[in-house]
């Protein structure tokens, strides 16, 4: 056939190797490539290096966890202030309106004084069992109140239990500023206006009870508000909400672990916080193994989530500390 | 005379290698395939009706469903035709980005179709993990990009959703480094085994002569020896600027099908370099900020735009009646189109080389039953 | 045993009982334990191989992995199909594990012997043999078309390979001249314990043709074709659940582990190398049985390694390699071995030759000038017969198509 | 062999074969999108509408004359508006390449209408598409070796993908179509 | 004979006779072929409670490990595999009944007359088994060099004549077998079906002129080599 739209330099015929003599070579080396990995493997250390083709790839899942990029998406949260405990959300239709399998179910929140509907949703209802986690709901938010969470363990025995009502939904401003700073640096600033706005339409405790609710009636205010590095405010804020709603089948301490593993994470990979990033990889040694006891009391910091991303803990922090100790011998 | 029984059996839908829920009924007469029946629908959702109910934004999160190892080539080619219906401009860096993630996921296909079709024919595995580590590799900057490893939902109308940042290309660029020792393992491990040799040659023939009747598109066509590449015959994104080549086998068995997916790898390796060195800088944008996407709405009409996905001739077929969303949305998925060739392709052959044929046209059950 | 017994008061046939009762008991101990210890090193060294890690989560490394299967499999449903045939179905693993085991009983442990049968490696082979019933059994009681084919071509398979099988060990028992498995360890034990018979031609490509016959027998890829996991599902084994399932897995890898025992025996020495006659003793016998397990374990990583590396043969070619291929090098190395004897030992096997020709200068078998000859002799005769039917098989692989118009003449006319 | 433009086919099926265009659609002007409201559908038809008959001898008069053998796509639509059912056939020329060429088959909507020659026996490539079709829309291929049901049941009533059939409501028992 | 060994004596014994009368008592034929099984494996136990090992592996190697095999492969071959398998009395039975009495009429009487040796083996095999290097001893039939001496000496004949019978045997199902094969119905492949198009010889097709399905069941078609 002629191959008018094709120069004869753009076709190549692939080589079929008909004519050699075959006396098993070919299978000899490939018995010896399958040799060669099993050295390198069994010898070699595990290996997360994009570049290299040899060695183990596991990442040992329980106790190691790869690194959560910010824009991960898994399932919809909604949004409210640490500070005033307000929601972002308006209740203005918009994820409802775009979400491709239509799990979200929005009512709108009334003045019971006036009957007038005000800026604030009375019941939000997402069906976590049919999202198809698009995302879409999170990008069309003017308000950017609904995000993509990335907790992905939500397994559960129990179905009807994923139908996930506002109370579940919600999650602190902070705690979302953790997952993905410099998404959420992007768009604070324009999201606060807007829910000072909001916030002035909303007469007495509306579009503020949810959140109450689920601190137990305890000051909204007092919640300690996001320090400005993502790290440390891993550590530090630790905020109720996220635990209760995360760690279903987890310990505190474990979801607390977690959400510092994902904000030093974040904090190394994307290039928004500033201030964590150059520390996690520029502080030297000495200061990190400084700063080791602290982490082993708290939370990791940056410079030891830098180390390695998928070490558990405790290997983690042997580790720092035998390198801490090499150097000290070498006299550094 | 000797005549012997003939036995029907019933590969699938549950069976270790039919790649999802797939069906064929059998009849064989001792080891030799008589008839082929291949039955579908097991995974039938109604796509193409959903197509029509979703608005032209909502859809797209449906098309990562079709073919999902590829979802990133299955939203471009929609998004195609979405522009081409509403007449909407993508800046340059979009149309970059888009090539470099179509040909990642053209690496990684291959990479894990090659290692299941090695898995059929008994090679335990170690060509697929092999492959699967690349995928990984690979997903794991889809999941930086998009947000999601295999659900990408990565192009809008007009550009994508996220532009890619330095971080990507610096891993681009490390994955890149690996990619060669990855292929030469690959080829080194099985290429010129003989019992490959003996498996794959000469299985599964699809002459040159009725490869272009059976429809059949993509590695399977051009393993026929037909060199039609939808990147060479109709450029579309940015295609035309990149040196590349078509690889083409002789014969038309699963050895050549084989060859040509391991030879578009090198060459998607090719293309991959060259849109690196060529990639615009952020500022034409990597999205067209006039484009409405939540409330788009395309003139009355038809379009068809094509790419060439990594299983073949991928498609959408979009009637619009001016709203917000399809009046037909008919998707040309290619795994589908080239399973007419399975049953014709499998006779005379024996039960064992079903399975490896059937591997060697590469089907994802997403796209065929859609 | 016994007699150690009988010398403690015992009478004579309790003695007997009970040193037989305690042999059976260690044997199979032995070979369980050793099944399993192969499972995990198969899916150890198989995960590297992959660039995995593999079972490291029961016990130090994973070592207790099998022992949480085998309680996982005796917990599962027994599942009988409806229409089987309820006690073929059932009969046919106790038949393969019942053969399996059978052939422990000649096997030995290094030095350690539990019985010397005179026809020891035929036994083993018989043993062997014994599997194609329960496989028969299996397939066709299971009342299952996969079931039914795996069966059928598991037996089919297991016959073709019986005889290149049988017919490798021929030049052994040549050099040797005895069947019992005891005077064939100790046939090797020459050059200080390293005079093993892969070393000469004649038993390196009896090796090769051996443990190629022996990975057909146990079903290794690339010739797990009667179990082929991607074309007949887990063939015979189909219809199995449950600790049925798991006495299938236990013979295979209770064969798998006799086979590379019964190599190591036959073409590496067994128990035999450097040291342990210098030891002596039970501490010579301990060694015995780590050099064995060694040799026998890095047999079982070639096993693994082929398994990991390459695709399985279809039945037609495995039938046409059984015949075309492994059956004539194994006649020829047959006929290389006879030379070998006659070099080595003409005056002994022979005394009318030393008539004929004159005596040779010695009658020492490690007379170096004759094992000299001999050694270039068989090479030569073996080296050609491979390279000889490399070519035949070469030209007979490159033309093997379904479609040229010879074949299709030949077919049709 | 010659690449033709969009609408090319038209005129030349007018000289070379003058019985296979269907006469109801022998305008050649194009209806214009604004000239109907939003919702309203179009008719294209500057591609070849060709009698449902002719099929078979149009495409392969396409493929011979002019080198069109890659079947690549067949599409059907149901213009429930205009009361017909299009079968779009796509056509490429897999040697000189370029954009497709369409052929059209329009028929009524009826069960005695719904038919159309099958292609499969020259293109064998277009044996699921027309199942598929016939699966879905009701169009009925005379000649197809295995004209089944490809993704419904095959007790399944109806064709689901008819603009008239039910899209709320128990899908199984409302029948409608047919 | 010491007591164990009388009692395992008589204990297999029954099971192979008993294995026996179920191979022609039971219904199912796959059934009766395995019985056949177990009673060939009750006579290669017997044989190795006689201290003739080699014949006792030579009989599970051979009778239980193949013979038997060809046996079942005979019957799923030729019947109806999956169905419930129906055992036919046949007609003449008496026929097959004058046969097996003959066949004892021709076997007590040689025991009978080798009854001596047969004592003084047994008395060999309860002192146990004597070292076989070398000189063999002439009551010790059972071994294999034994074996080999006698077929390559004094029974050379005989054996050569079995040797000759089987290979003709051998040849004359190779030859039938190849036959067969040459006329066995063919599936065409799809290049096949090119090739022969290519020659001209187009699909068969039937009245109505739907193609006849692609198998060519016996018919003649050459074609010269250069082409596909």
């Amino acid at each position: 056939m002629t191959l008018s739209h094709l120069a004869t330099e753009d076709v190549f015929v692939v080589e079929r190797n008909d004519a050699d003599f075959r006396a098993g070579q070919g299978m000899t080396k490939g018995l010896g490539i399958v040799f060669r990995k099993f050295r390198k493997a069994l010898f070699g250390k595990p290996n997360s290096d994009r570049a290299d083709t040899e060695g183990q790839f596991n990442v040992q899942y329980p106790e190691e966890r790869l690194a959560m990029p910010e824009a991960y998406r898994n399932m919809p949260i909604l949004l409210y202030d640490d500070a005033t405990g307000h929601e972002l959300c308006t209740s203005c239709f918009q994820c409802e309106r775009i979400c491709p399998p239509q799990v979200i179910h929005i009512t709108q929140a009334k003045d019971p004084a006036t009957g007038k509907p005000v800026p604030a949703a009375a019941k939000f209802v997402l069906e976590y069992d049919t999202c198809m986690s698009c995302g879409y709901c999170a990008e069309v938010c003017p308000f950017d109140a609904i995000k993509m969470d990335h907790d992905f363990e939500l397994s559960t025995a129990n179905h009807p239990e994923l139908d996930v009502d506002y109370n579940r939904l919600l999650r602190p401003v902070s705690y979302y500023e953790t997952i993905a700073p410099t998404m959420w640096s992007d768009v604070k600033e324009q999201a606060m206006k807007k829910l000072q706005n909001n916030i002035k339409r909303r007469p007495g405790d509306i579009g503020r009870d949810h959140g109450q609710k689920i601190k137990g009636g305890a000051p909204v205010a007092a919640a300690a508000t996001p320090a400005a590095g993502a790290a440390p405010a891993a550590g530090a804020a630790k905020p109720r909400g996220p635990v209760a709603a995360i760690g279903k089948n987890m310990s505190e301490d474990k979801t607390a672990k977690l959400l510092a593993i994902r904000a030093a994470n974040a904090a190394k990979r994307g290039g928004g916080a500033a201030d964590a990033a150059p520390v996690a990889q520029a502080a030297p040694v000495a200061e990190a193994v400084a700063a080791a006891p602290a982490a082993a009391s708290a939370a990791p910091t940056g410079p030891v989530a830098a180390i390695g991303q998928n070490m558990s803990e405790d290997k983690r922090a042997k580790l720092e500390a035998i390198r801490a100790a090499k150097r000290a011998e070498r006299g550094e | 005379m000797l005549k012997t029984e003939e036995l029907q059996i019933n590969i699938g839908p549950q069976h270790p290698s039919t790649h999802g829920v797939f069906r064929m009924l059998v009849t064989v007469d001792g080891e030799t395939l008589v008839d082929l029946k291949p039955v579908f629908g097991y995974l039938h959702r109604n796509h193409e009706q959903l197509g029509e109910v979703n608005t032209y934004l909502q859809n797209m999160p449906f098309t990562d469903r079709l073919d999902y190892f590829n979802s990133m080539v299955n939203n471009h080619a929609y998004a195609r035709t979405i522009e081409t219906l509403a007449g909407v401009e993508v800046p340059e860096r979009a149309q970059y980005i888009r090539v470099i993630m179509d040909e990642l996921s053209r690496i990684l296909n291959h990479a894990t179709a090659m290692g299941f079709m090695l898995g059929d024919m008994g090679a335990w595995q170690t060509a697929l993990l092999w492959g699967m580590r690349e995928r990984e590799k690979i997903l794991d900057m889809f999941e930086y990009v998009s947000g999601a490893r295999m659900m990408c939902n990565y192009c809008r109308f007009g550009g994508v959703v996220r532009d890619i940042d330095d971080w990507f290309i610096t891993e681009l660029k490390k994955l890149m480094q690996g990619l060669p020792h990855y292929f030469d393992d690959f080829e080194g491990l099985l290429l010129n085994s003989e019992i490959l040799l003996a498996r794959a040659r000469n299985i599964g023939v699809l002459p040159k002569d009725l490869a272009l009747a059976y429809s059949v598109t993509g590695p399977v066509l051009r393993g026929s020896g037909v060199a039609y590449d939808i990147r060479k015959a109709e450029p579309y994104a940015v295609y035309d600027r990149f040196k590349f080549k078509v690889p083409v086998g002789t014969v038309g068995d699963v050895y050549d099908r084989f060859l040509v997916r391991i030879a578009e790898m090198r060459e998607s390796y090719k293309i991959l370099e060259q849109a690196l060195e060529q990639l615009p800088d952020a500022t034409g944008g990597f999205i067209n900020p006039k484009v409405k996407q939540q409330s788009l709405k395309a003139p009355a009409g038809e379009a068809y735009a094509r790419v060439e996905s990594p299983k073949g001739e991928l498609g959408f077929y979009v009637v619009s009646d001016g709203t917000g969303s399809a009046y037909r949305y008919k998707v040309r998925a290619p795994s589908f189109i080239n399973l007419s060739a399975l049953a014709d392709m499998c006779k005379g052959y024996t039960i064992a080389d079903v399975v490896v044929i059937l591997g060697s046209i590469d089907i994802v059950m997403g796209e065929v039953d859609r | 045993m016994a007699d150690a017994l009988t010398q403690l008061g015992f009478a004579s046939w309790l003695s007997v009982l009970i040193a037989s009762i305690i042999k059976v008991t260690l044997i199979l101990v032995g070979g369980s334990v050793g099944m399993m210890f192969l499972t995990w090193y198969e899916r150890r060294s198989i995960s590297y191989m992959q660039d995995r890690r593999g079972p490291n989560r029961v016990g130090p490394q994973g070592l207790l992995q099998p022992i949480s299967e085998a309680i996982k499999t005796m917990t599962k449903e027994d599942a009988t199909p409806r229409d089987a045939d309820k006690i073929v179905h059932f009969l046919a693993p106790v038949v393969m594990l019942g053969a399996t085991v059978l052939s422990f009983a000649v096997i030995p442990w290094g030095r350690m012997f539990p019985v010397d049968l005179n026809a020891a490696v035929l036994f083993v082979i018989a043993t062997g043999g014994l599997h194609s019933i329960g496989m028969m059994m299996a397939g066709w009681g299971s009342n299952n078309k996969f079931a039914l084919l795996g069966g059928m071509r598991g037996v089919a398979q297991l016959i073709s390979y019986e005889i290149p099988q049988v017919m490798a060990i021929i030049p052994v028992v040549l050099m040797t001249g005895s069947m019992s498995l005891q005077k064939i360890v100790e046939a090797q034990n020459d050059f200080a314990g390293l005079g093993w018979y892969v070393f000469s031609p004649v038993g390196l490509l009896g090796f090769a043709l051996f443990f190629t016959a022996s990975l057909a027998e146990g079903e290794r890829t690339p010739f797990d074709i009667p179990e082929a996991d991607s074309e007949i599902i887990a063939g015979y084994m189909t219809e199995y659940s449950g600790m049925k399932f798991a006495v299938f897995y236990l013979s295979n890898y209770m064969s798998n582990l006799a086979v590379c025992f019964v190599t190591a025996t036959l073409y590496l020495g067994g128990g035999n190398g450097p040291g342990v006659d210098a030891l002596g003793g039970i501490a010579g016998g301990l060694l015995s049985l780590v050099y064995f397990l060694l040799k026998s374990f890095a047999l079982f990583f070639v096993m693994v390694l082929i398994r990991a590396t390459v695709p399985r043969l279809r039945v037609d070619q495995l039938m046409s390699f059984a015949w075309k291929f492994l059956l004539p090098l194994v006649l020829v190395n047959i006929l290389s071995a006879s030379f070998w004897v006659a070099l080595l030992r003409w005056d002994q096997q022979w005394p009318q030759l030393t008539e004929w020709f004159g005596a040779p200068s010695t009658a020492d078998a490690t007379n170096w000038g004759r094992l000299a000859i001999a050694i270039v002799l068989t090479l030569l005769i073996n080296a050609g017969a491979v390279a000889l039917i490399m070519r035949l098989t070469n030209r007979n692989v490159q033309k093997h198509l379904y479609t040229t118009d010879e074949e299709l003449a030949l077919g049709l006319s | 062999m010659a690449l033709l433009a969009r609408g090319e086919l038209r005129s030349i099926l007018q000289t070379e074969l003058p019985n296979v265009l269907d006469s109801r659609w022998d305008t050649q002007a194009t209806d214009q999108a604004e000239a109907h409201g939003e919702g309203q559908t179009v008719l294209l038809d500057f591609d070849a509408v060709v009698k449902a008959e002719a099929i078979v001898e149009v495409a392969h008069f396409v493929r011979d004359k002019f080198g069109y053998d890659l079947l690549s796509n067949i599409t059907a639509v149901d213009y429930l508006n205009h009361g017909i059912i299009e079968l779009v056939y796509q056509f490429y020329n897999a040697a000189e390449a370029g954009p497709d060429l369409r052929v059209r088959v329009r028929i009524g909507r009826s069960p005695e209408e719904c038919i159309v020659p099958s292609l499969t026996p020259t293109w064998p490539g277009a044996d699921l598409q027309e199942r598929e079709a016939y699966d879905m829309y009701g169009v009925v291929f005379p000649g197809h070796p295995n004209l089944a049901r490809i993704y419904m049941w095959d007790e399944f009533k109806g064709f689901p993908m008819r603009k008239d059939f039910p899209k709320t409501g128990d899908k199984y028992t409302h029948v409608t179509g047919e | 004979m010491n007591p164990i060994a009388i009692g395992v004596f008589i204990v297999i014994a029954l099971l192979t006779l008993g294995s026996g009368i179920m191979v022609v008592t039971v219904r199912n034929i796959i059934h009766s072929a395995l019985w056949l099984i177990a009673s060939f494996i009750g006579v290669a136990a017997l044989y190795l409670l006689m201290e003739a090992e080699f014949l006792a592996v030579v009989q599970i190697l051979v009778y239980a490990g193949a013979v038997s095999i060809l046996v079942l492969f005979a019957i799923m071959l030729t019947r109806q595999v999956t169905g419930e398998g129906v055992r036919v009395v046949f007609e003449r039975w008496w026929v097959a009944l004058l046969i097996a009495l003959g066949l004892f009429g021709v076997i007590v009487p040689t025991l009978w007359k080798h009854g001596a040796t047969w004592e003084e083996a047994a008395k060999l095999a309860q002192v146990g088994p004597t070292p076989v290097d070398g000189a063999a001893n002439s009551l010790q039939v059972a071994t294999a060099t034994e074996i080999g001496r006698s077929f390559m000496g004094e029974y050379l004949l005989p054996f050569e004549v079995v040797s000759v019978l089987l290979l003709m045997a051998l040849i004359g199902a190779v030859v039938i077998a190849y036959e067969e094969r040459t006329r066995r119905r063919r599936v065409l492949t799809l290049a096949e079906e090119l090739a022969l198009k290519k020659r001209g010889i187009v699909e068969p097709r039937d009245a109505e002129g739907a193609v006849v399905p692609r198998e060519a069941e016996g018919k003649v078609i050459l074609l010269d080599s250069e082409q596909a």
